[in-house]
């Protein structure tokens, strides 16, 4: 009797949900404009891209600050293969998959020097690994120019999809899609693809031999796990994820440059994962949207809000956006380093920690 | 007149409560054993004497005054030290330092310097290894140092936690033979143990635990007696 | 020939001030077992105090013999620095402590952020200059050149660094310091209070970072909001690459890796047939991270460390 | 002659200057529960680390069940059929005990990412003999009534179960436990020895780290004794402990 209850409750919020999702682009956008469409499109990738990195951080308990690389590697295939700049176009189906696979290629490859490494250790070379990425797409444009250098890559093609383009606005069933709400949809079914793919993992051997290896390694090879190819696994499913969210963005935004890869960019969806609640799938995602959100309307506000109570500019908007960005991380660890959502499991530990912080103080 | 008197003592930790109203007293002079099985609360009892835990109730007076609000690390100033359980050393300072962060809160250091000689009089072994590091030693010699760097505080009280754990039986016969030799000195001893029956040997008086209340206590010898702990504790 | 001893010459200038940077971030490892991620702002902060302090000087017409002028700034930035350290432990380090080890790492990353836009709210997102305070006389050893200024700098890290591990191993702080990074618990058992003791590593780290980041804006003759990040990120190198918590390795450490770089920047174009340039330079230091942490991953100096099972 | 599962030789294990282990040599023969005791610092515990693949050796030859394992990998060594306990206890804290168990079945299942995301039949009919089969262990060593609660909180007499029933996952031939009575009572003791019986009696081979003399010469059918990482004797209890070398370094007047 329960059950059903319970199974039509899921279908009911299911559907809910499905709904909204389906809505949601042009509700926002009659109501705030497409540039608010955009940025939830932004919100998807975001979201991929935090699920991606959940897998090493939440679930492995890996700690990468290099974790853009592999949304950088992603986004670098897609362009070099499909735009003007070697005169190449293959079509999507080819170059996604390419630039994913070529990301966990890079992520086994960072991962295979790294794998006694643990904690601190481990996200400082990641993070100098990431660096290294960065360095080379900045300065590999000479003396053969792979990269562009700084300039980054233009005119990237648009996803086509049966012959219809992506980047163009399109008529349907009376309806006129414009090129952010079919990045929309696309983006929606790969999310959904990778929630289930990060969901299904957790409940899973493999997703228990992550746990067993974050929380006590020793006793995890002790138990027959072999930690090299777990921990590799983890690495290159992350990194997977980042490819192709990297090889999405690539084509959503027509152009790339070392510049949207940066250090700050690794911390942003580490910083996702940690606000929202690590290793809880639910809690991941609203970490990714909030971040990816809560800046833009910062960014929408301060300044206008400025002129309007003190008459002039007092603090440059981006300025107080970051400021309050590093206040944000702070201030949320020391008063929920759970996150805002985290799984009972992990809230347990937290717990704990902090009782045995306060009984030992 | 006793040196410490603990009435109605609470303690709870991570949402269970390991002591649950206990009471007991250590004479001047007295080596008293706590005897109990694993997670009766021994361990808690001791860190709470010491300030490393919090009470949650009951009072704890020591040398006539109550310790409630001595920040942690002051209460070795008070004249309380604790020998911890795995005895603590620090193993990348030698000997030497070792002893001198036991006289840490003193600033005598003429009077400091003739107490180290005494301690290396007892225990001739610290004296020829002084500058080895002491995690080096064996652990034998490494409760010496335990034992030395506590002495080195000028307790009025010492308590020691578990100090047999996890040994081997002729280390665990040493590290008797040093406890006594530090009782010889004079030193008021509370002793937490794994092992009755030496425990009890050694002892004035004992207390039994068990699960967060004193079930038992009395002298020593009528403990090692009693039909009850021979059977739950002794191994008859 | 020249062109190795100038390079040697350069790296050690460089791998001393990495070395006073990695000596703040190797004194916390060892205490706290954590990476203070917001040293390299500290840096930063010692820098633009003291150029902001002789700037002022010079511009309210106090006239002082230009190092005069900067002693006075540096022992500004020194205090400024030490309150920070202290500050940061305070508000990002202490009530987390004993909490799970993201938790600090994220503080820290946050606090990161806050000081670099405080800087560019206070000092500007542009590169400062050095105010001309110091002449750059240019002495001439063996056909490589040296400024008596970055001699200077080289003695000075030399006589920081061994007064700091005179400090340690032959004080009672020091002591202290040793036995709390060992067991603080034991310590505190022993009559230490620990936070004062944390509180002191903090604030005697970002002295060193105070001086260090005046080091960097004269050598460099300019100073930046964000010139702490790599500087921090190759002296966090440094202090892994000697063995991290171990004060002698933090500077071996640093020394090596200048030179390295130095070497490297000055060679690369040679070395890959001018494949790569010498915009390559920030690569070695994560490369030589990258190569000491898989052959050795306790660093040069460190203890290897068997896993206890 | 016995069946002989697990031979080594001429095990050397150094770390620096320090010899933890210096030709070491053993055999232990199906069936039997041997016993391993010696001072602290002996080198007991690199030994087990040795013979889990934790530590390589330096030097020597390292046989099981007919299968060569020197220096190979802890998952080669669990495959192969050797599981432990550890001295200190080391549970995957915060999952549940019924969780814990299901990790040691790792070794014995295939399922891999692949079959995780798409949860095809096989994937499913794993899962549901790995759960089974961990409930079935919990109930071998009695702690059924606390299979949903963390690890953590469970009582230290339940954690030492759940690290036996954790390692009896792994279908061991040889378990190897490391100080399991350390910390108890002589009561919990017991419970625990009847507990080794059972296992033995149940085909697996036990080798014990134990400093419990009492327990170590009621129940191991031989025992051999280390000091400064050599072994100095060897045999049947009562040999042992009569041992003028043993008494020396180890058992001390009181036992002889």
């Amino acid at each position: 009797m329960s059950m059903t209850l319970d199974t039509n409750k899921k279908i009911g919020i299911f559907l809910v949900c499905a709904i909204i999702l389906a809505v949601l682009p042009f509700a926002v956008g009659s109501v705030l404009g497409n540039a608010w469409v955009r940025i939830i499109d932004f919100a998807l990738l975001y979201v991929m891209l935090a699920l991606g990195l959940n897998i090493v951080v939440g679930f492995a308990g890996l700690l990468d600050l290099g974790f853009i690389a592999f949304y950088a590697v992603g986004a670098y295939a897609y362009a070099l293969l499909s735009s003007p700049h070697f005169s190449i176009h293959l079509p999507f189906y080819i170059t996604i998959p390419l630039g994913a696979l070529f990301a966990a290629f890079f992520g086994v490859l960072l991962g295979t020097p790294v794998l006694r490494l643990k904690g601190d250790y481990l996200a400082i070379v990641t993070l100098g690994f990431g660096e290294i990425i960065r360095i080379f797409m900045n300065n590999l444009n000479a003396p053969v120019n792979i990269t562009n250098g700084p300039q980054g890559i233009n005119l990237i093609d648009p996803i086509k999809v049966g012959g219809v383009s992506l980047g163009s606005t399109i008529e349907f069933a009376g309806l006129s899609f414009r090129s952010v709400y079919l990045y929309y949809y696309l983006f929606l079914v790969l999310t959904v693809g990778v929630v289930i793919m990060a969901s299904r993992l957790q409940h899973s051997r493999i997703g228990r031999a992550w746990v067993a290896l974050r929380e006590d390694d020793i006793a995890a090879a002790a138990m027959g796990i072999n930690i090299r190819n777990i921990k590799l696994l983890a690495f290159g499913l992350g990194a997977l994820s980042g490819g192709v969210a990297g090889g999405l963005f690539s084509s959503f935004q027509g152009f790339v440059s070392p510049e949207s890869f940066g250090l700050l960019e690794s911390i942003m969806i580490l910083a996702m994962i940690v606000l929202g609640g690590m290793g809880h799938i639910p809690g991941v995602i609203l970490g990714a949207v909030m971040l990816t959100i809560v800046p833009e309307v910062l960014r929408s506000v301060i300044g206008p809000l400025q002129m309007n109570t003190l008459g002039r500019m007092v603090i440059d908007p981006e300025n107080a956006r970051m400021l309050l960005f590093g206040l944000a991380l702070v201030v949320m660890m020391l008063v929920r380093p759970e996150g805002m959502w985290p799984s009972k499991r992990r809230k347990a530990e937290f717990r704990h920690a902090k009782e045995n912080a306060a009984q030992k103080g | 007149m006793s040196l410490l008197q603990v009435k109605n003592l609470q303690v709870s930790y991570g949402g269970i409560q390991a002591v649950k109203g206990i009471d007991f007293s250590i004479g001047k002079g007295e080596l008293v054993t706590l005897i109990g099985a694993n997670g009766a609360g021994k361990t808690t009892t001791l860190r709470t004497l010491v300030g490393m835990v919090k009470r949650s109730g009951g009072s704890i007076e020591f040398d006539g005054k109550e310790t409630a609000g001595i920040p942690s690390h002051a209460f070795v100033r008070h004249g309380l030290a604790m020998v911890p359980e795995g005895r603590g050393i620090f193993g990348k300072l030698t000997v030497e330092e070792n002893l001198l962060m036991g006289a840490y809160v003193r600033d005598d250091k003429a009077q400091i310097l003739v107490e180290m000689e005494r301690i290396y009089q007892l225990f001739p072994r610290l004296k020829e290894r002084q500058r080895q590091l002491a995690g080096t030693l064996s652990g034998g010699e490494q409760q010496m140092v335990a034992m030395g760097r506590a002495m080195l505080s000028k307790p009025k009280l010492l308590l020691l936690d578990e100090p047999s754990m996890g040994l081997a039986p002729i280390i665990v016969q040493k590290i008797f033979e040093i406890i006594q030799m530090v009782a010889a000195e004079g030193v008021t001893m509370l002793l937490v143990e794994q092992n009755a029956r030496l425990a009890l040997e050694v002892s004035q008086r004992g207390y039994v635990m068990e699960s967060g209340r004193i079930t038992m206590e009395g002298e020593a010898k009528t403990l090692l007696d009693d039909e009850r702990v021979r059977n739950a504790y002794l191994g008859d | 020939m020249d062109t190795f001893l100038q390079q040697i010459l350069n790296g050690l200038v460089l791998g001393s001030i990495y070395a006073l940077i990695a000596l703040g971030y190797t004194m916390v490892y060892g205490i706290m077992g954590l990476i203070n991620f917001a040293h390299g702002e500290v840096v930063m902060v010692g820098a633009m105090v003291t150029i902001s302090v002789i700037s002022g000087l010079t511009h309210f017409g106090v006239n002082l013999p230009g190092p005069v002028l900067l002693l006075i700034g540096v022992a500004v930035a020194i205090p400024s620095c030490m309150l920070l350290g202290f500050v940061i432990e305070r508000v990002a380090y202490r009530p987390l402590r004993g909490a799970q080890r993201l938790a600090p790492l994220i503080t820290a990353i946050g606090l990161s952020i806050v000081l670099q836009q405080l800087a560019i709210l206070i000092w500007g997102r542009n590169y400062i200059p050095f105010p001309p305070v110091l002449d750059h006389d240019v002495v001439t050893i063996f056909g490589a050149s040296i400024t008596t200024l970055q001699i200077f700098i080289i003695v000075m890290c030399f006589a920081i660094m061994v007064g700091l591990l005179v400090m340690v191993e032959r004080t009672r702080l020091g002591r202290a310091m040793r036995a709390t990074s060992q067991n603080p618990s034991v310590a505190g058992l022993m009559g230490v209070n620990v936070n004062t003791i944390i509180s002191a590593t903090f604030v005697i780290g970002s002295a060193l970072g105070a001086i260090a980041g005046v080091m960097v804006a004269t050598n460099y003759d300019q100073a930046h909001y964000y010139m702490g990040f790599m500087i921090g990120l190759k002296a966090f190198t440094a202090a892994v690459l000697g063995g991290i918590g171990n004060l002698g390795g933090a500077v071996a450490g640093g020394i090596l890796l200048g030179i390295i770089e130095s070497l490297g920047a000055g060679y690369i174009g040679s070395l890959t047939g001018g494949f790569l340039g010498s915009n390559y330079q920030d690569i070695f230091a994560f490369m030589v991270l990258i190569l000491v942490l898989i052959f050795r991953p306790s660093g040069l100096l460190g203890e290897k460390m068997a896993d206890r099972a | 002659m016995a069946d002989v599962l697990l031979q080594i030789e001429g095990i050397h294990k150094r770390f620096g200057g320090l010899h933890a282990l210096n030709s070491v040599g053993l055999t232990i023969n199906k069936g039997e529960i041997y016993g391993l005791i010696g001072p602290n610092g002996a080198g007991k515990t690199t030994l087990f680390n040795v013979l889990t693949g934790l530590y390589q050796p330096d030097e020597g030859t390292f046989t099981f069940n007919g299968t060569n394992l020197f220096r190979a990998k802890p998952h080669k060594v669990v495959e192969t059929g050797i599981a432990r306990t550890f001295q200190n206890i080391r549970l995957f804290a915060e999952m549940s005990a019924l969780e814990n168990v299901m990790v040691g079945r790792h070794i014995r299942t295939r399922a891999g990412a692949l079959g995780a995301v798409l949860r095809d039949p096989r994937t499913r009919a794993e899962e549901q003999a790995i759960r089974e089969k961990a409930w079935e262990l919990l109930d071998y060593v009695g702690i059924t009534d606390v299979a949903e609660e963390r690890a953590r909180n469970l009582s230290y007499g339940h954690q030492r179960r759940l690290e036996i029933a954790r390692a009896l996952a792994t279908d061991p031939l040889l378990l190897a436990l490391d100080e399991p009575a350390a910390g108890m009572n002589p009561r919990e003791t017991d419970d625990l020895k009847a507990l080794m019986s059972k296992i033995r009696d149940g085909g697996v081979t036990i080798l014990l780290i134990e400093h419990d003399v009492k327990l170590m010469m009621d129940l191991c059918d031989r025992i051999a004794v280390l000091d400064y990482g050599k072994k100095i004797a060897e045999g049947v209890p009562e040999v042992v402990r009569k041992d003028p070398k043993v008494i020396e370094a180890y058992l001390g007047a009181a036992h002889a």
